[in-house]
């Protein structure tokens, strides 16, 4: 009879809070959107998942000897999962087509003006009752706006680790969104006439000058932003060994069975801070406001930017490629490439584009190092 | 309110100063690719061998002879799935 | 002069212990069933390994800063190896056979009679003068009926560390063992009209089937037996990777390469605790002897329910299918197999038996809860 | 001895109650899997362009899909091969 | 204006150490070696660009909370790299020339005395001011000799961790040397005549060999040598696991992903000892100096043991492959071959190097295991 | 000085015993492999069925009949994996 309570008292049915069903809800829906919707589903699954864990009652995934809590403290608390996944991302990135063309670097600073702009909004939240960001906060909101998310993932792990899994959610879940969100800002800034532009194709890029890149990068953020240097170092990295050709194995351990590992574990560290009292409340709202702002206000900078380059340039622009200074690689600059299409059937915008894609990642790197240099 | 205000005032100014150290961080970098790539006519790629059948006329991708080795790996790799096949 | 006696008390032959010297030969002896009789190989051989490893006298491979000492702390006093090997067989293993016949998990429930009965007798041991086993002890010893390598790991670091070493070397070797243990049992219960029978073709499961599946019985789990959770959870992360299709690359990754790094680390971990002073006791000897019962009983118990089901049932029940009910994936089906072919020469049963096969994991992992719960 | 009696006991209702939670747990699953299958009916597998040729005249082996684990052994192999190529 | 002083104050130009400089530049070299000269690029790669990390001002890459610092001490400080990175070389390595010729062994110890004069060099240079090795210092640098990487990590890591930075510099760039600084010694110490010896072909070695071979290897080395059994046990883990041909996915797993994924640790972790004020100073550039001096003894020890032993022996012994006995695998061997071929245009040496160069692995390891029994 | 000539004598002690021991260990260990071949030879190598077909005239390792789902399974590696190489 006894054990027949103690088994009572130990199932979930027992011990639920409406606040845990509905988190797993959450979690279940997050779930959905990475198999039904394919949204970014390799994150989004294991988060989902690990959002699902953390609110089992009694089970203890994130209390002291979870399985959830060692992950957390050991890969995220430390920096080290996101900065692993950054090496990963260097050695698959390509920079051939930024290097042909560096103005493009232009388009990948205009686009941070998402994340700032989405500081002072965080800011500006603080006015209606019920939320209360510091600047640490608001820092770590508006990088949801880089649409990066390790950038984003080790950013908030440092200025405000209780609103990293509503950041994470939120910056995985509109980098998923882009090709619904950036397509009617982009048409509605842009003319038919700029949209149907064609580039000039790209020279050819030495393999000398791809081995150099990723070291120049390095050598000027430790110049002048060495806060932003775990990432942008572990990205060089990563991009160096795929570049240089004498460590192939390593290169491709790092862009495969290693970013995998670390994906699954960062995935459910993630999912570890969607717990009902952090993720239940208004602010939460508010970080995903906020993050749909970030997106669309970086995306029109850098449509608006790309505008302005293609006036002063003697070779065209298509402003569409501005988009694509999100980052949200590779997406945005496939985005770009579509709508380019609709545009021009004979326009492929897609290397165009990557080179702002990937210097919108270097471009919110160099804005987490700000963040973190002024605000940390 | 007082609060906010500055709070507001240090927002506003993270804002500048960031997106102004932001575009002078990636303009300076545009000038050191600029750089690089005069240094990098000095440095071209050696002529790669495999590059050489591509000028074939009759070259498709079915063609191609396939490389030996790629004809032992497939071979390796079934006699490992084999092996592998039983393995819990 | 001096150095040379420092060298002399520095060799292992001035520090031997003769208990170490048949631990020695208990690893070489492990080594031998996985390399000469190909004996579960995979975790035997670096248990054995890791067991000459733990007994070398003066190295220290156990004490503080000692390399077996850190595998086992970090990762099977955790618990987080085991379970991470249980997210690899999630990975690995196909539902559909007991999606198809769903009947099939009473087989599975069944066989854990080996686990509740072993229990029974492991206390009954302590009649015996000499055996002194705590409930817990019981409980870990009992598991090894579940046929399933990671959850009897996982349990025996809950409820009784210092029995792991004996446990999981009882555990994997009577797995190796079900060829000549189960198939005496299964014709002495059955006769040759009923290892002749045939049964149904299995009708085709949806990819959606397979997707909801891992997740029905994680809130399953949830709701009646969150102890369960953390095996019952990991396991459906991988087969949910598995089957939902938009993660591939780290199912893949689950399935290979991570499931092997932790083998080795798990193998060596577990040997580490095959020192002399917890291994070469009577306890030891009780285990070895009830693990063997647990296993003949539920081999029994789930033939025995076959047999029952077999009279109810409209559609024709083959009673050797039970005897996959005790789990050892896919090693019981397989001798399924083997018997049923020979008395019927037509007689597939792999399929049908994987059905009870995959449900005996989850039954001994549901049992696994049961006693964390009520025991631990 | 009384001790050992009520350990006894105490094993034994462990038994029936493990027994009876296991029994009731996977009962509850099979429910569970005959719903999954009905609500399964209105969501069929989408008809994969690979199974296509399935239906013309000529199939033979050569047309059964593939196994995932075999394409993934030879994917495995050529990259691992490529990757060992200039391994120390 | 605050926050612009707050960013300048900020940057690396306002921080800059003079020594980081220079520490930056002797990263860079190392890239330079690694990249264009491919010099053991696998590890000179890694430890170079952990260089540059660690001499970031500010950045505190090795400071608490430092991603080096969780690098170091969770893999160097443990021990726990290089044994990994020597179970994966134990997996990559085939002993069956050395089997087949065990006499080679003698030339692998006789090598060694590289290792054993060094340390008698490295006391000596405390008659120089400015030096003052103890004697565990000079064990550590001694280790340069044994041309072994994970060997001369480990050691060092135990006996001076704060020379390791320069120590596994030394070791990996001199074995990336070995074609330069072997060739001319080889040719001084023997005559045309001697260089032309052709050797017997190596008999078949059976399967049962060369699994047993590792297992042998490690009772002697517990038996004689407890010290050394974490290296040596290891090498012989990886190597059993390559031979028994049961557990191949794990032997895959330990020659590959795994060892890809320690390899970049361990490089990192390495250049993260690179700093300042731990490698400019006089001590490394006597460690320079007598790790050339080391590898050179080394070579000449073995090729001059190789002429003695072929004078003594029946079938004729090429003296250059004594060379081969400083380990390098596999670089020293190809070596030899190519010395050879230079004097006798058929004589192919690379089999029968490979027995000595295997035997300096282990002898290596073993003189490794007396220093740390009799200085640690 | 004094304690330099000690140390001296203790690096000149451990270069002798270090060298001795390092020599008698690896003879012995040259004993132990006569010894282990000895053995060996009660333990050949089982005769592989693989190696069969290669004293058949005819054969060829081209010539084996491929089975054709091993056939198909490599096709679709080899376009799954040029597909994958520019995979994200
Ligand atoms: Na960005
Ligand atoms: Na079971
Ligand atoms: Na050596």
């Amino acid at each position: 009879m006894e054990s027949i309570i103690t088994l009572w008292e130990s199932t979930g049915l027992a011990n639920f809070h409406y606040q845990q069903l509905i988190m797993m809800a959450v979690g279940l829906g997050l779930l959905y959107l990475a198999i039904a919707r394919k949204f970014e589903p390799l994150l989004l699954l294991p988060i989902g998942f690990g959002a699902i864990l953390t609110n089992i009652p009694i089970a203890g995934f994130t209390e002291a000897g979870g399985l959830l809590k060692y992950v957390y403290d050991a890969g995220i608390d430390t920096g080290i999962f996101p900065l692993l996944i950054f090496m990963g991302v260097g050695a698959m990135t390509d920079f051939g087509a930024l290097i042909a063309n560096p103005r493009m670097l232009l388009l990948g600073a205009a686009a941070q003006f998402g994340i700032f702009a989405t500081l002072f909004g965080a800011i500006a939240l603080n006015l209606i009752p019920g939320f209360d960001f510091s600047l640490k906060d608001a820092s770590a909101i508006a990088i949801i706006g880089g649409a990066d998310g390790p950038t984003a993932i080790f950013l908030a792990s440092k200025l405000a680790p209780d609103l990293l899994g509503a950041i994470a959610v939120a910056a995985y879940s509109y980098m998923a969104l882009v090709p619904i969100i950036q397509p009617p800002i982009m048409k509605a800034l842009t003319n038919e006439q700029e949209r149907k532009i064609e580039m000039k194709q790209l020279r050819h890029v030495n393999k000398f000058e791809k081995i150099i890149f990723p070291l120049a990068v390095l050598m000027m953020t430790i110049l002048f932003l060495p806060a932003a240097t775990p990432l942008v170092g572990m990205f060089c990295l990563g991009n160096l060994m795929r570049e240089c050709g004498v460590v192939d194995r390593l290169s491709s351990t790092a862009q495969n069975e290693l970013i995998n590992i670390v994906t699954i574990f960062l995935g459910l560290g993630v999912g570890s801070k969607l717990s009902a009292d952090k993720f239940l409340n208004a602010e939460t709202l508010g970080i995903l406001a906020l993050g749909a702002i970030a997106f669309s206000i970086g995306t029109a900078a850098g449509v608006l930017m790309a505008k302005l380059m293609s006036k002063v340039s003697k070779d065209p622009i298509n402003p569409l490629v501005g988009a694509a200074g999100v980052s949200a690689v590779p997406m945005a600059a496939r985005v770009v490439n579509k709508v380019g299409l609709e545009a021009n059937g004979h326009n492929f915008l897609l290397m165009h584009a990557m080179g702002p894609n990937v210097a919108g990642v270097l471009g919110s790197a160099v804005a987490a190092g700000v963040l973190l240099a002024l605000v940390g | 309110m007082e609060n906010i205000a500055e709070t507001f005032i240090e927002a506003g100014t993270l804002m500048v100063v960031g997106m102004v150290f932001v575009f002078a961080f990636l303009s300076l970098l545009i000038v050191a690719i600029h750089l690089l790539a005069k240094v990098g006519r000095y440095f071209p790629d050696p002529i790669s061998v495999e590059k050489t059948p591509r000028h074939l006329p009759s070259s498709s991708a079915m063609e191609k002879p396939v490389p030996a080795p790629i004809v032992a790996a497939i071979t390796s790799a079934i006699s490992h799935y084999r092996k592998n096949k039983t393995t819990k």
